[in-house]
C-alpha cells in the first residue's frame, strides 16, 4: 500500500514559509506542484542543479565533430573536387555548418534528455492531483507510512498554514 | 560594515611608479639601444590605443547599463568610472605620440611624396591637418563625457537627486551615439591607414568587440585587486558571474566577428583584401594562431561552466590571458603595417612598454576610485544590485 | 587531326559488281543484299534518309531531355556503312545564296548535317565563314519549306507539273512569245551551261540576272572604263591605305568573308608583324566596317559624289593638273589626297554606292594613284553580282505591257524585294505562265501558279566559280528531305535531257574545267579529289577587252561639279550581318543576332544621330515615320552623321515561316529607282514623330565602359614604341596578384583561350557558330526584350569619346574559365566545378537553378533557361517556343554531343568541351599528344579573322602560351583575381595621337 | 526578488495568478469575432494568390518573374532575407533578453517566438521556389546517391540550408518547451472533453513538479544560450550569401553585424505592428504594456541606429578603398535609376526610428504603429537595395539591365504575407499567446500590485 498527503497553498511566499517549517519538523516533502517556477522552492526542497547541460555539452560536441568530420572527409577522402581554387580542406568553410550541427545536436540531446528524465512526453500518462496547480495552487506531496505517520503530517501541514489537507491511497 | 572609501596606499603607488620606470627604461632602450624608431613608435601607438580603449570601455560600461535601466551593474559602476578617468591621460598620451613624430614615423600616407595612384584618390580623408582634427574632437569629446557622467554619478550619490540620475542618462545617450561613431573612425584612422591601401567595413566594429572584451576582462582584474585588498564586499558571485557571462560572449563575439572579416576575405580572394591578412600569415604565422587561442578557445572553454564564471581561481587567469590576447590582437593589427614583418618582435621594447602603460593606467584607475565612495548607494537601483540572485 | 572529307553518300556506294561476290558469303552479305535491294526500289531511295530520320529524331529526344523517358526509338536494323553512330563526318560543300558565297565543309553526324564549318583550303574564303553561312545549316531544317510541287498552292506531282510546263513552255515557244528566266548572279558554270541548254531548246527564252543587292553601278562603271561589266578583285591585304566611301565591306559589301581575311591579315600584330595598314571610312551611318575603321569621317550619302570630286580634284592638284573649281565639302580631302599620294600603287579607295557616276569617279580615283593590278586585280572578276538593276526595270516594263507569257523564277523573291514591287505584280499578273523554284516559302512563289521546289544546298550538287578560276562543288549531305528538285534539273527536264544534275556537272568539268588541269592522274582522280577538297583553283585569268580609258570618268567630274552638298535628311538603306537581303529571315538563328552596332535584333529600326535626335525631341523607341510611309521607331545611334538616318533591308517579310512574318518593315519599297538602277541611298526624306512608342530587343544597353579598362587600346605608334602601351596597369596588377591559398596547378592540359582585338571585327559569326554547336535555345523577342538571350558567346560593344562621333571598341566575351571562378565557390549542388584541364565544368543534370553562379560571374556570361525553351522540361504542355526551333524538323540540327537544357538551368560556354573530348579521344587511340591546333571551338572555327587562338597553355609554345606571353595581353578583371583563362590582346588603331 | 519603485509595472491592473490564467486564455475560449473571420478572409485570399503565383512558377518557371541573365535574384531573395530578418525578433526576445535577464519579454515571448517560427516558414518558402528546378531541390541535401556525389560546403546557400533548418527546429523546440506548462493550464481549464485530450496529449502530462520546473529552467536557459548565437548565426550566414562574392555591393565584410542587427530591426517592427493590434483586439493591454511598447522601441532605436552607422561606413569605405567597381556601386545606389528605393530605404530605416528619442512618441501607440510599418517597408527595401541594384550594375556595363516585378513575383510575397497572417489568426486561437506561468512568476515583483515589502 502506498499513500500520500497533498496539501496546498494559495500564495508561493506562504508555501516557501510553510515549506521551512515542515522541514524543520522533519518531515521529507515529495514534490511541490506549482503553476510556475517558485524562485528558491529548488534550494528549499534541497535539490541539486541539473545535469542537463552536460548533456548539452556532449551533444554539442558530438554534434561539431561529425559536422566537421563530414565536410572535412567528404571533400578530401570522398569526392575532393576543385570549387573555384579553394583548397579542399577549406576549413573556414567548414566553420558554419560545424556550428549549425553543434547547436542542433545540442539543443535536441537536451531537449529529449529533459522530456526522458521528466517522463513526460507526447501522451504521457501523469497524475494530475488539482486542476488548478497550473492556474494558483501551490500543492505539496508527502509520502505517507502508516495511520500515525499520516496524521502527525497532517498536523505539521495545517500548522505550516496549508489548506485541503488530503490522504491519498493508491493501489 | 563595508569599506566604502578606497584608500591608495603607497606600497600600491609604488608598485605603478616602478612600473612606470621599467616603461620609461624601456623607452629609453628602445631609442638608444639600437631598435627601430618604427618599433618603438608602433610600440607607443599600440600602448596608447591600448589603454585608451581600456578606459573607453570602462566608460562604456557604466554608459550603457545606464541606459539599458539596468540595475546590478551600480555595485561595480565606480570601478568602470574609474577607468575612464583615464581617458583624458590617455587622450593627452596619444596626442603626444603623434605630434611628437610617431605620426610621420608609421603612418605612410603621411610621406606626400610617397603617395600612389590610390593613395592619392584618399587624400581628402588621409592628411595630416584634418587628421589632427579629427583626433582632438574624439579625444575632447570623450574626456568631457567621461568628466561629465563622473560628475553625474558622483553628484547622484552625494545628493540623491533624481535630476543627476536623468541627467546621467542623458549623457550616457550622448556618449552612446557618439562613441557608436568615434570609435569606428578612430580605429580607421590609428590602426586602419597603417595599411592604408587596405580596407574592411567591419574592421571599426571588429576593434571594438576586441577592447570590449579586454576591457571587461580589465574590470574583473580592477574588482578582483580591490577585493583582494579588501573592499567592495558588496560585489557577490552573482556580480561576478553576470561579468564572466561578458567577458564569456564578448570572447565569442569577438571571434564570430574575426571569422566573419577573415572567411569573407578568405572566400573572395581579391588581391586588394588578402593583402592584409598575406603578411600576416607570412611573418606572424605563430601570433597569428596564438591571437585565437587566448582570445577564443581559452576563454570559451574555461568560462563555459557557470562554476567557473563565479570564482576567481578562473575568473582571474581567464581575464590575465584574454587582456594579453587583445594585446597581440592589436600587436597584429599595428606591426605588420607600421614595422613590417622581417623589423617586427617581440622583446624588451614591447613588454617594458607594456609594463609602463599598466602602470599608468593602474595609477590613475585607483587614483580615481579615491575620489568617490565605493558603492553608490544613492543609486535608484543601489538597492536591486544588493538583492540580486541569479538561480542559472 | 585533319578532319577527314568524305564524298558524298551516293559516292560511297558500293559497287553493283561486288555484290555478287559477296552473295556467297553467308548471313551477313544477305542482309547487306537486302539492303541495297531495299535501296534500288525507286521510291524507297529515301529509306536511309528515313532510317536515319527517325533515328535522329529520337536521339534528339534522347539529347533535349535530361530526364524525359525514350519516346521513340527506331534502331538500325542494318547499320549502313557509312555511318557510325556518334561519329561525324565532314563533307566539302559550297554555300552560295546568290549574294554570298563561301567554301564551306559539312558536319554530318547520323544522316544529318549539324553544323557548317569554314573550308581553309579555299583562297577565296581560307577557312572564312559569316553570320549567315554558319546559319544555313538551320535553313535546311526550315518549317517553311516547300515539301512538294505545288499547282495553284495545291499539292501536285513532278510529272504532272513537267507535263503541263513542257506543254505551255512548247506553245509559248512555238508562237515566238517571250519566257523569262529571272535568277539572281549564276556562278556555277554548269548551271549556266544548264540554263543554255535550256534556252536552245526554247529560244524564246531570256535569262535575267536580278540582284538584291546589286552591283550595277560598279558593273556599269567598268563597263564605261574598261569594255566590259565585271566587278574586279579587291586586295585588302595589299593596301597600305584603305579609304572606304559607304563600302561596308566588313559586313556586307560583295564579298565581306574574302575582304575580311585581307583586312584583318594586314592589321594583325603577331607573329612578329609590327606593319599594320590605316583604314579610313567616309560613311553616313555607322556601319560594321566603319566602327573598326582608324579614322572615321562622317559624311552626308548626298554630299558622296561632291566629295570624291573634290578629293579626285585635291588629287589631279597633288599630280600637277591644274585645280578645278567646284563647291567645298567639310571633310578634310586635302589632307587626305596627300596621304593617298603618299601611298599610291598600295592604297585602295573603294564605294558602296551603286550609282555609275560616283564608281566612275572612284574608277578614276584609283587609277590616279596606280592601284590597278595592284591593289585592284581586274583580271579576276568577282562573279557572285552580274545583276544590271536596269534590265530587271525593262523586264518589269514587258511584263506590264503583257510582252512576258512565262516567268520561271530561280530562288529569287521580287514580289518582296523590287523596289517598285506594286508594279510587279500587276506584271506577273499579265504573265501566262508563272513558275517559281524556291526552297523555302516566299512572297513571290505565292502569286505564281507553278512551284517546283528547288533542294537545300546542303542537299544538292553543285559548283561554282566565284572569281575567274576559282572552283569550288557543292554535295549533298543528307537525301532531300523532302520531295524536291534541283532547279536546274527542271529546266535540264523540261529541256528533254533527263540526266541527273551530278552526272551533268561531272560531265561539265570532265568537259570544261579538267582539261584546265595537267591532265596527269585522269578524270577520276581530279574529280574525287576536287569533292573531297571542295575546291579547284586553276589559275586562269580573264582579261577585260580594253585598258582603262577615263573618258567616263572625267564626264562624271565634270558633271559632279556643278552639284552642291545639300542640306536634307539621307536615308540610307542597309544589309545588316544578320538576316542581310531577308532572303534568309526564316531562320531564327539570324533573327537573334544582335546588330555589331546597335546591339538590337527581331527588327529593323530607323538609325538617328543623337544631334537630330534632340531636335526631333525623340529617344529610342519613339516611332517615326519615314516619307509617311512607313513607321518604325528609333535607335539613337553615336557616330551617325547629323541627318543621315539608316534603316536595315531584309526585315517585313510577310509570306514566309513563323519567326520571320511580320517581323520589322520592307523598305525595299523604300529604294529609289534612278535611271532604272537601284540606289540604297535615298535623298531627301521628309521624318514625322508618330504616337507611341515600339519595344525593341537589344543585348545590350548601356555603351560606356565607365572609365574602366575592360577594353584596352593604344595606338601603332605608341605601340612601336612600347609594345605594353594600353595595357600598362596590367604590371601594376600583376604585381599585386596574391592568393591566400596555393593556386592549382594543371598538370597535362590546361586549356586557354587569346583574343586578338584587334583582328576582332564584330562580324557575329563566332555567335551563330556557337549556337550551332552547342544547341543554344531561341528564345525570340520577347525574351530579348527580358534580357534574357542564351548566347554563350557575346561581342560586347562599347562607345568611347564623344557620343555625336564615338570611337567604338569590341570585344568578344564568354565564360573566361576562370581558375579561382567565383561562380563555382557558390553553387551548392557543387552543379558547377573545375575539372582537371582547367574547364569550367556545368553538370546540367545535377542543376537545381539557383541562379547564384550567375550572379557571382563578374562577366555575366552564364545564361539561365528562365522557361522550356527546348522542350526539355518534365512537365508537358509549357514548352515557350515562339520561333518554333522544337518542331521534329527543327531539332534535327542539334548538335547530339551536346545536352539540350531543361527548364530551371544555368548554361554557359564549355571551350566547346565535346570537340576537346574528341580530339582527345583520337590523339589517344593514335597513341600520341594533342597537337597545337588541333581542338578548335565553334568561335575559333568560325572567325574569319582568326581573332581567337585556343589551346594548351601548359605547352609553352603553343600558340594561345604565345599570345598570353605578348605584352599586349591581359584578362578581364584581373585585379579581382578570378585567374582567367582567356587573355584578350590590346587593340591597335593606325592613328596618330 | 526586489525590484525598484521607479520601474514601471510590467502588469497592470490589479490581478491574481487566477485572473492572470482567465485573462490570458479569453481569446481561445468562445466564437471567434467578426473581426477574426475577416482577417482570416482576407488573408486566405492572399495566400491563395500566392498559391496560384507558385504554381506558375512551378510549372512555367522563373520566366514567369521579371529577372534576367543579369539580375539572377530580386524579389525572391529579397522576401527571403526579409522574413528570415523578420523571424529574428522572436528568438532575440526571448533567448538574448532572457540571458540579459529583461523581465519585460515575458509578455511577449510567446507571440513574438510563433511570429518567428511562421516568418521562418513564409521565409524558407523563397529558397525553395527560387530554384529552377524546384522538384530536384532535394539535391541540396547530403544524402548518398549512385554516383557517390555530396553537396559543395563552400557555398554560403548550403550554410543557410543547414541553419534555416537548424534555426527553424531549435525555435520550434524552444517555443514548445516553454510552450508544455502553459498547455497544460489549458489542459486543465478545458471544459469539453475532446478539447482536453487534444491539449492533455499536447502538453506533454505537464505536472508542475518542482524537479521539472527546476529541469525547465535550465532547458529553457540553456536553449536560451543555444539560440542566442544561432540567431546571430543565421543572419550572418544569410549575409555570408551576398558578402562571400566579388559582387560589388554585396562583398562587404561589415554584412554580418550590420545584417543581424538589421533583422532584429525588422523583427521587431514586425512584433510590433503585431502586438499594438493583438492587445487592443484581445484586450491584453494589462499585460502587453505601453512600457513593452516603448522597450522595444528603445531595441528599435539602437538596431537602426546600427544599422545607419553600418551604411555610411559602407558608404564611406567605398569611396576610401579606392576601387572603381566598389564607388560606382554605391554611387549608382543612391543616384542610379534605383535611387529612389535607396532613399526610401535610408529615410524608413535611418531617418524614422530617430524619432523615437522622443518619448512622447515612442510612447503612442499610434506613431509606434506607423513608424513600424515604416520600417518594415524600410527593410524590404534594403534587401531590395542590397540584392537588386548590386546586381543590375555590376563589373561589365555591357551586361547593365533593369529589373521589373511581375505579378507572379507580387503574388509570391503577397501570398507569404496571407500565409503568415493566416497561420498568426490560427495561433492566437489556438495558444494562449502570452507565456502564463513566466508571467505569473513575474506577477508579484512587478506587477502593479507588487508587494513591497517583500524581501526586505
Amino acid at each position: 500500500m502506498n499513500k500520500y498527503i497533498t496539501a496546498y497553498y494559495d500564495d508561493e511566499e506562504d508555501l516557501l514559509r510553510g515549506l521551512k517549517q515542515i522541514k524543520a519538523k522533519g518531515i521529507e516533502v515529495a514534490d511541490v506542484l506549482t503553476p510556475f517556477p517558485v524562485h528558491g522552492l529548488d534550494k528549499a526542497l534541497g535539490m541539486s542543479r541539473s545535469k542537463l547541460t552536460r548533456v548539452a555539452f556532449a551533444g554539442g560536441a558530438v554534434g561539431a565533430i561529425i559536422g566537421f568530420g563530414f565536410q572535412a572527409w567528404v571533400f578530401t577522402q570522398a569526392y575532393p573536387l576543385n570549387f573555384g581554387g579553394k583548397p579542399f580542406f577549406a576549413v573556414p568553410s567548414f566553420i558554419p555548418v560545424t556550428f549549425e550541427m553543434a547547436v542542433l545536436f545540442a539543443a535536441f540531446s537536451m531537449v529529449f534528455a529533459f522530456l526522458i528524465s521528466n517522463k513526460i512526453g507526447p501522451g504521457a500518462k501523469t497524475v494530475i492531483h488539482d486542476e488548478r496547480i497550473t492556474d494558483d495552487r501551490f500543492l505539496l506531496v508527502v509520502n505517507v507510512q502508516d495511520e500515525e505517520n499520516a496524521h502527525t503530517i497532517e498536523a505539521v501541514l495545517n500548522d505550516a498554514g496549508a489548506h485541503g489537507i488530503t490522504l491519498i491511497k493508491k493501489n | 560594515m563595508e569599506n566604502l572609501t578606497f584608500i591608495l596606499k603607497k606600497k600600491t603607488v609604488t608598485i605603478f611608479l616602478v612600473m612606470i620606470a621599467v616603461g620609461v627604461l624601456s623607452l629609453a632602450y628602445g631609442f638608444l639601444g639600437g631598435v627601430e624608431v618604427k618599433r618603438v613608435a608602433a610600440n607607443l601607438l599600440l600602448n596608447n590605443y591600448y589603454f585608451l580603449s581600456l578606459g573607453l570601455i570602462g566608460l562604456f560600461f557604466v554608459t550603457v547599463h545606464t541606459i539599458a535601466e539596468s540595475g546590478w551593474q551600480t555595485s561595480v559602476q565606480r570601478v568602470g568610472e574609474a577607468m575612464s578617468a583615464y581617458i583624458p591621460v590617455g587622450g593627452g598620451l596619444l596626442l603626444l605620440f603623434f605630434v611628437l613624430g610617431g605620426l610621420h614615423s608609421i603612418y605612410p600616407w603621411t610621406h606626400s611624396d610617397h603617395l600612389d595612384a590610390i593613395l592619392l584618390k584618399k587624400v581628402a580623408y588621409l592628411n595630416v591637418p584634418f587628421f589632427y582634427v579629427r583626433l582632438l574632437v574624439f579625444i575632447g569629446v570623450w574626456s568631457l563625457l567621461a568628466h561629465y557622467v563622473r560628475k553625474a554619478s558622483v553628484n547622484l550619490d552625494l545628493h540623491g537627486d533624481m535630476k543627476y540620475f536623468n541627467k546621467m542618462r542623458t549623457l550616457s545617450a550622448i556618449f552612446i551615439v557618439t562613441y557608436a561613431v568615434t570609435s569606428v573612425v578612430s580605429s580607421w584612422d590609428w590602426l586602419m591607414s597603417l595599411d592604408p591601401h587596405w580596407f574592411s567595413t567591419l574592421y571599426g566594429w571588429y576593434i571594438f568587440s576586441s577592447m570590449l572584451a579586454s576591457g571587461f576582462a580589465m574590470l574583473i582584474l580592477v574588482i578582483y585587486v580591490l577585493k583582494r585588498m579588501g573592499y567592495l564586499s558588496h560585489v557577490n558571485d552573482e556580480h561576478m558571474h553576470d561579468l564572466g557571462k561578458y567577458l564569456f560572449g564578448f570572447s565569442i563575439f569577438w571571434a564570430y566577428l574575426w571569422f566573419s572579416q577573415y572567411m569573407l576575405i578568405w572566400y573572395a580572394n581579391i588581391p586588394e583584401e588578402t593583402i592584409y591578412y598575406l603578411e600576416r600569415h607570412k611573418y606572424f604565422t605563430n601570433i597569428f594562431y596564438v591571437n585565437l587561442i587566448l582570445n577564443f578557445v581559452i576563454p570559451f572553454f574555461l568560462l563555459m561552466t557557470r562554476k567557473s564564471k563565479r570564482v576567481f581561481t578562473v575568473l582571474v587567469p581567464v581575464s590575465v590571458i584574454v587582456i594579453i590576447g587583445h594585446w597581440v590582437d592589436l600587436y597584429m593589427a599595428i606591426m605588420p603595417g607600421a614595422v613590417g614583418g622581417e623589423a617586427s618582435g617581440i622583446g624588451i621594447v614591447e613588454i617594458g612598454l607594456t609594463i609602463g602603460y599598466l602602470g599608468i593606467f593602474g595609477l590613475v584607475t585607483f587614483w580615481s576610485l579615491t575620489k568617490a565612495p565605493l558603492a553608490p548607494k544613492n543609486h535608484p537601483y543601489y538597492k536591486e544590485s544588493m538583492d540580486y540572485h541569479t538561480h542559472y | 587531326m585533319e578532319n577527314k572529307y568524305f564524298k558524298s553518300l551516293e559516292e560511297l556506294r558500293v559497287d553493283p559488281s561486288r555484290e555478287l561476290e559477296e552473295q556467297s558469303a553467308g548471313d551477313k552479305s544477305f542482309i547487306l543484299k537486302l539492303q541495297r535491294e531495299s535501296a534500288a526500289l525507286p521510291p524507297t531511295s529515301r529509306r536511309d534518309f528515313l532510317k536515319a530520320f527517325g533515328f535522329t529524331i529520337a536521339s534528339a529526344a534522347v539529347a533535349s531531355s535530361c530526364e524525359q523517358p525514350v519516346r521513340k526509338a527506331i534502331p538500325f536494323l542494318i547499320q549502313p556503312e557509312s555511318i557510325i553512330p556518334g561519329k561525324a563526318s565532314y563533307y566539302a560543300s559550297t554555300f552560295y545564296d546568290g549574294i554570298e558565297y563561301s567554301s564551306v565543309l559539312v558536319k554530318v553526324r547520323d544522316g544529318r548535317p549539324i553544323k557548317i564549318e569554314g573550308n581553309s583550303l579555299s583562297s577565296v574564303t581560307k577557312g572564312g565563314t559569316n553570320a549567315r553561312t554558319q546559319a544555313s545549316v538551320l535553313n535546311l531544317y526550315d518549317n517553311a519549306r516547300y515539301k512538294t510541287p505545288l499547282k495553284d498552292g495545291s499539292e501536285t506531282s513532278w510529272e504532272q507539273v513537267d507535263a503541263e510546263v513542257v506543254g505551255k513552255l512548247k506553245e509559248i515557244n512555238n508562237r515566238n512569245g517571250k519566257i523569262v528566266l529571272l535568277s539572281s548572279s549564276v556562278i556555277s558554270p554548269s548551271t549556266t551551261a544548264a540554263i543554255e541548254e535550256f534556252a536552245q531548246v526554247f529560244p524564246v527564252v531570256q535569262h535575267v540576272e536580278y540582284d538584291v543587292i546589286s552591283a550595277s553601278g560598279i558593273l556599269e562603271a567598268n563597263h564605261a572604263s574598261f569594255g566590259q561589266a565585271f566587278v574586279p578583285s579587291y586586295r585588302f591585304d595589299k593596301a597600305d591605305l584603305i579609304v572606304s566611301f559607304d563600302a561596308d565591306f566588313l559586313g556586307s559589301w560583295l564579298s565581306p568573308v574574302e575582304y575580311t581575311k585581307q583586312y584583318v591579315k594586314n592589321r594583325k600584330l603577331v607573329d612578329g608583324q609590327k606593319k599594320m595598314s590605316r583604314h579610313i571610312q567616309f560613311e553616313g551611318t555607322m556601319s560594321l566596317t566603319g566602327t573598326n575603321a582608324d579614322y572615321r569621317v562622317q559624311m552626308r550619302p548626298s554630299h558622296q559624289k561632291l566629295v570624291l570630286a573634290n578629293l579626285l580634284n585635291e588629287l589631279k592638284a597633288l599630280n600637277g593638273e591644274l585645280k578645278a573649281s567646284m563647291p567645298e565639302v567639310s571633310q578634310d580631302v586635302k589632307s587626305l589626297a596627300a596621304e593617298l599620294m603618299k601611298h599610291k600603287s598600295a592604297s585602295l579607295v573603294v564605294c558602296g554606292s551603286n550609282n555609275k557616276k560616283t564608281q566612275l569617279l572612284v574608277n578614276e580615283i584609283n587609277n590616279l594613284l596606280g592601284n590597278y593590278s595592284v591593289t585592284i586585280e581586274t583580271d579576276v572578276i568577282l562573279k557572285s553580282r552580274q545583276g544590271i538593276d536596269s534590265r530587271m526595270t525593262q523586264l518589269v516594263s514587258e511584263m506590264n505591257e503583257g510582252k512576258v507569257d512565262a516567268l520561271i523564277v530561280l530562288d529569287v523573291n521580287p514580289l518582296y524585294d523590287y523596289p517598285e514591287v506594286t508594279k510587279f505584280a500587276e506584271g506577273l499578273k499579265k504573265v501566262g505562265l508563272t513558275v517559281s523554284m524556291p526552297v523555302v516559302t516566299d512572297e513571290t512563289s505565292a502569286a505564281v501558279t507553278y512551284i517546283c521546289p528547288d533542294h537545300h544546298y546542303l542537299e544538292a550538287w553543285n559548283d561554282a566559280e566565284i572569281k575567274t578560276g576559282f572552283y569550288s562543288l557543292a554535295q549533298p549531305a543528307i537525301r532531300p528531305i523532302f520531295n524536291t528538285r534541283a532547279a536546274q534539273e527542271s529546266l535540264l527536264r523540261w529541256a528533254g535531257n533527263t540526266t541527273d544534275f551530278r552526272a551533268y556537272i561531272s560531265n561539265y568539268w570532265e568537259k570544261n574545267i579538267y582539261p584546265k588541269t595537267d591532265g596527269l592522274f585522269g578524270f577520276t582522280a581530279f574529280w574525287n579529289k576536287c569533292l573531297h577538297d571542295g575546291i579547284f583553283e586553276s589559275g586562269e585569268k580573264d582579261l577585260v577587252p580594253i585598258a582603262y580609258t577615263n573618258a567616263a570618268s572625267i564626264e562624271a567630274f565634270e558633271s559632279a561639279k556643278g552639284s552642291s552638298a545639300g542640306d536634307v535628311i539621307d536615308l540610307v538603306l542597309y544589309s545588316n550581318v544578320s538576316v542581310g537581303s531577308g532572303k534568309h529571315a526564316n531562320n531564327p538563328w539570324l533573327q537573334e543576332l544582335p546588330d555589331p552596332v546597335t546591339k538590337a535584333c527581331w527588327d529593323n529600326y530607323i538609325m538617328i544621330s543623337p544631334r537630330l535626335a534632340d531636335e526631333l525631341n525623340v529617344v529610342d523607341e519613339q516611332l517615326v515615320s519615314i516619307n509617311g510611309s512607313v513607321t518604325l521607331p528609333v535607335i539613337v545611334q553615336p557616330g551617325q552623321e547629323y541627318k543621315t538616318v539608316a534603316v536595315a533591308l531584309g526585315y517585313g517579310r510577310q509570306q514566309t515561316g513563323v519567326p520571320a512574318n511580320g517581323v520589322g518593315k520592307n523598305l525595299y519599297p523604300m529604294l529609289s529607282l534612278i535611271e532604272g538602277t537601284k540606289s540604297f541611298d535615298v535623298y531627301d526624306v521628309q521624318l514625322a514623330v508618330e504616337a507611341g512608342t515600339y519595344p525593341l530587343a537589344k543585348t545590350q544597353s548601356h555603351h560606356s565602359m565607365e572609365g574602366r579598362e575592360l577594353i584596352r587600346d593604344t595606338s601603332l605608334e605608341a605601340y612601336l614604341e612600347d609594345p605594353q602601351s594600353g595595357n600598362e596597369t596590367r604590371l601594376e596588377v600583376k604585381k599585386h596578384l596574391k592568393s591566400l591559398y596555393p593556386e592549382a596547378t594543371f598538370d597535362g592540359l590546361h586549356w586557354g583561350m587569346a583574343i586578338d582585338l584587334n583582328a576582332c571585327t564584330g562580324c557575329n559569326a563566332c555567335v551563330v557558330a556557337c549556337s550551332s554547336e552547342n544547341n543554344v535555345p531561341v528564345v525570340g523577342k520577347e525574351q530579348v526584350i527580358a534580357s534574357r538571350e542564351m548566347h554563350w558567346i557575346r561581342i560586347d560593344r562599347y562607345y568611347k569619346g564623344d557620343p555625336n562621333d564615338p570611337e567604338v571598341v569590341r570585344q568578344p566575351v564568354m565564360c573566361q574559365h576562370c581558375d579561382n571562378a567565383p561562380c563555382e565557390n557558390v553553387c551548392p549542388v557543387a552543379a558547377t566545378t573545375h575539372s582537371n584541364e582547367g574547364l569550367n565544368q556545368m553538370a546540367y543534370n545535377r542543376c537545381i537553378g539557383t541562379r547564384y553562379c550567375a550572379n557571382n560571374c563578374p562577366y555575366k556570361v552564364r545564361r539561365f533557361n528562365f522557361l522550356d525553351y527546348t522542350g526539355a522540361d518534365s512537365f508537358t504542355g509549357n514548352t515557350y517556343d515562339p520561333t518554333d526551333m522544337t518542331t521534329d524538323l527543327r531539332r534535327l540540327v542539334l548538335n547530339p554531343d551536346v545536352t539540350t537544357r531543361a527548364k530551371g538551368v544555368i548554361e554557359k560556354c564549355s571551350f566547346c568541351v565535346q570537340r576537346i573530348q574528341e580530339k582527345k579521344l583520337v590523339a589517344k587511340t593514335e597513341d600520341r599528344q594533342l597537337r597545337d591546333g588541333e581542338v578548335v571551338p565553334a568561335c575559333a572555327q568560325a572567325c574569319p579573322a582568326e581573332a581567337i587562338v585556343f589551346g594548351n597553355l601548359n605547352d609553352k609554345n603553343s600558340k594561345v602560351s604565345q599570345y598570353f606571353a605578348s605584352e599586349r595581353n591581359y584578362h578581364l578583371l584581373e585585379e579581382i583575381h578570378t585567374l582567367p583563362s582567356v587573355g584578350y590582346l590590346t587593340k591597335v588603331k593606325n592613328k596618330t595621337v | 526578488m526586489y525590484v525598484s519603485p521607479l520601474r514601471e509595472p510590467l502588469i497592470r491592473g490589479s490581478k491574481d495568478y487566477s485572473q492572470v490564467t482567465k485573462d490570458i486564455l479569453a481569446p481561445m475560449a468562445g466564437k471567434p469575432s467578426k473581426y477574426w473571420y475577416m482577417g482570416i478572409t482576407l488573408s486566405g485570399a492572399a495566400a491563395l494568390f500566392g498559391a496560384w503565383a507558385t504554381f506558375m512558377t512551378v510549372y512555367y518557371g522563373i520566366g514567369t518573374w521579371g529577372l534576367n541573365k543579369t539580375v539572377g535574384w530580386a524579389w525572391d531573395i529579397t522576401n527571403f532575407v526579409w522574413w528570415v530578418g523578420i523571424g529574428h525578433a522572436g528568438t532575440f526576445i526571448s533567448a538574448i533578453l532572457l540571458l540579459f535577464r529583461q523581465k519585460w519579454r515575458t509578455s511577449i515571448n510567446r507571440s513574438a517566438e510563433a511570429m518567428t517560427l511562421i516568418a521562418i516558414a513564409c521565409a524558407g518558402f523563397f529558397p525553395l521556389i527560387h530554384m529552377g528546378r524546384l522538384l530536384l531541390g532535394f539535391f541540396i541535401l547530403p544524402y548518398p546517391n549512385t554516383r557517390a556525389l555530396w553537396v559543395n560546403f563552400n557555398s554560403p546557400l548550403l550554410w543557410d540550408v543547414f541553419a534555416i533548418t537548424t534555426y527553424l527546429l531549435v525555435s520550434l523546440v524552444f517555443w514548445y518547451i516553454g510552450l508544455i506548462p502553459d498547455l497544460g493550464t489549458v489542459r486543465d481549464k478545458a471544459s469539453n472533453k475532446i478539447r482536453k485530450a487534444i491539449y492533455g496529449f499536447l502538453s506533454f502530462g505537464w505536472t508542475g513538479s518542482a524537479k521539472h520546473w527546476s529541469r525547465h529552467e535550465t532547458v529553457s536557459l540553456i536553449l536560451a544560450g543555444l539560440a542566442a548565437p544561432l540567431v546571430l548565426s543565421v543572419h550572418t550566414i544569410v549575409s555570408f550569401d551576398f558578402a562571400t562574392s566579388v559582387i560589388p555591393g554585396w562583398h562587404t565584410t561589415i554584412f554580418p553585424p550590420y545584417f543581424v542587427s538589421g533583422a532584429v530591426f525588422s523583427g521587431f517592427a514586425m512584433v510590433l505592428t503585431l502586438l499594438i493590434v493583438t492587445r487592443k483586439a484581445l484586450n491584453l493591454e494589462e499585460y502587453i504594456t505601453v512600457g513593452h511598447i516603448e522597450n522595444m522601441n528603445k531595441v528599435i532605436i539602437i538596431t537602426g541606429s546600427i544599422v545607419g552607422i553600418a551604411y555610411i561606413t559602407e558608404f564611406f569605405m567605398a569611396w576610401y578603398s579606392g576601387v572603381e567597381y566598389e564607388q560606382y556601386a554605391f554611387i549608382n545606389r543612391a543616384t542610379g535609376p534605383y535611387a529612389w528605393a535607396y532613399w526610401i530605404m535610408m529615410t524608413c530605416n535611418v531617418i524614422t526610428p530617430q524619432l523615437f528619442w522622443f518619448k512622447k512618441i515612442r510612447t503612442n501607440l499610434v506613431a509606434t504603429f506607423i513608424i513600424s510599418i515604416f520600417v518594415n517597408i524600410g527593410m524590404w527595401f534594403e534587401r531590395f537595395v542590397i540584392v537588386v541594384t548590386s546586381l543590375h550594375r555590376d563589373y561589365l556595363p555591357s551586361s547593365w539591365v533593369m529589373y521589373k516585378p511581375t505579378i507572379v513575383e507580387i503574388g509570391l510575397y503577397v501570398g507569404t504575407l496571407g500565409l503568415f497572417f493566416t497561420l498568426f489568426l490560427l495561433f492566437i486561437r489556438v495558444f494562449p499567446v502570452i507565456a502564463i506561468a513566466e508571467v505569473k512568476s513575474v506577477l508579484k515583483s512587478s506587477g502593479d500590485n507588487k508587494k513591497d515589502s517583500h524581501h526586505e
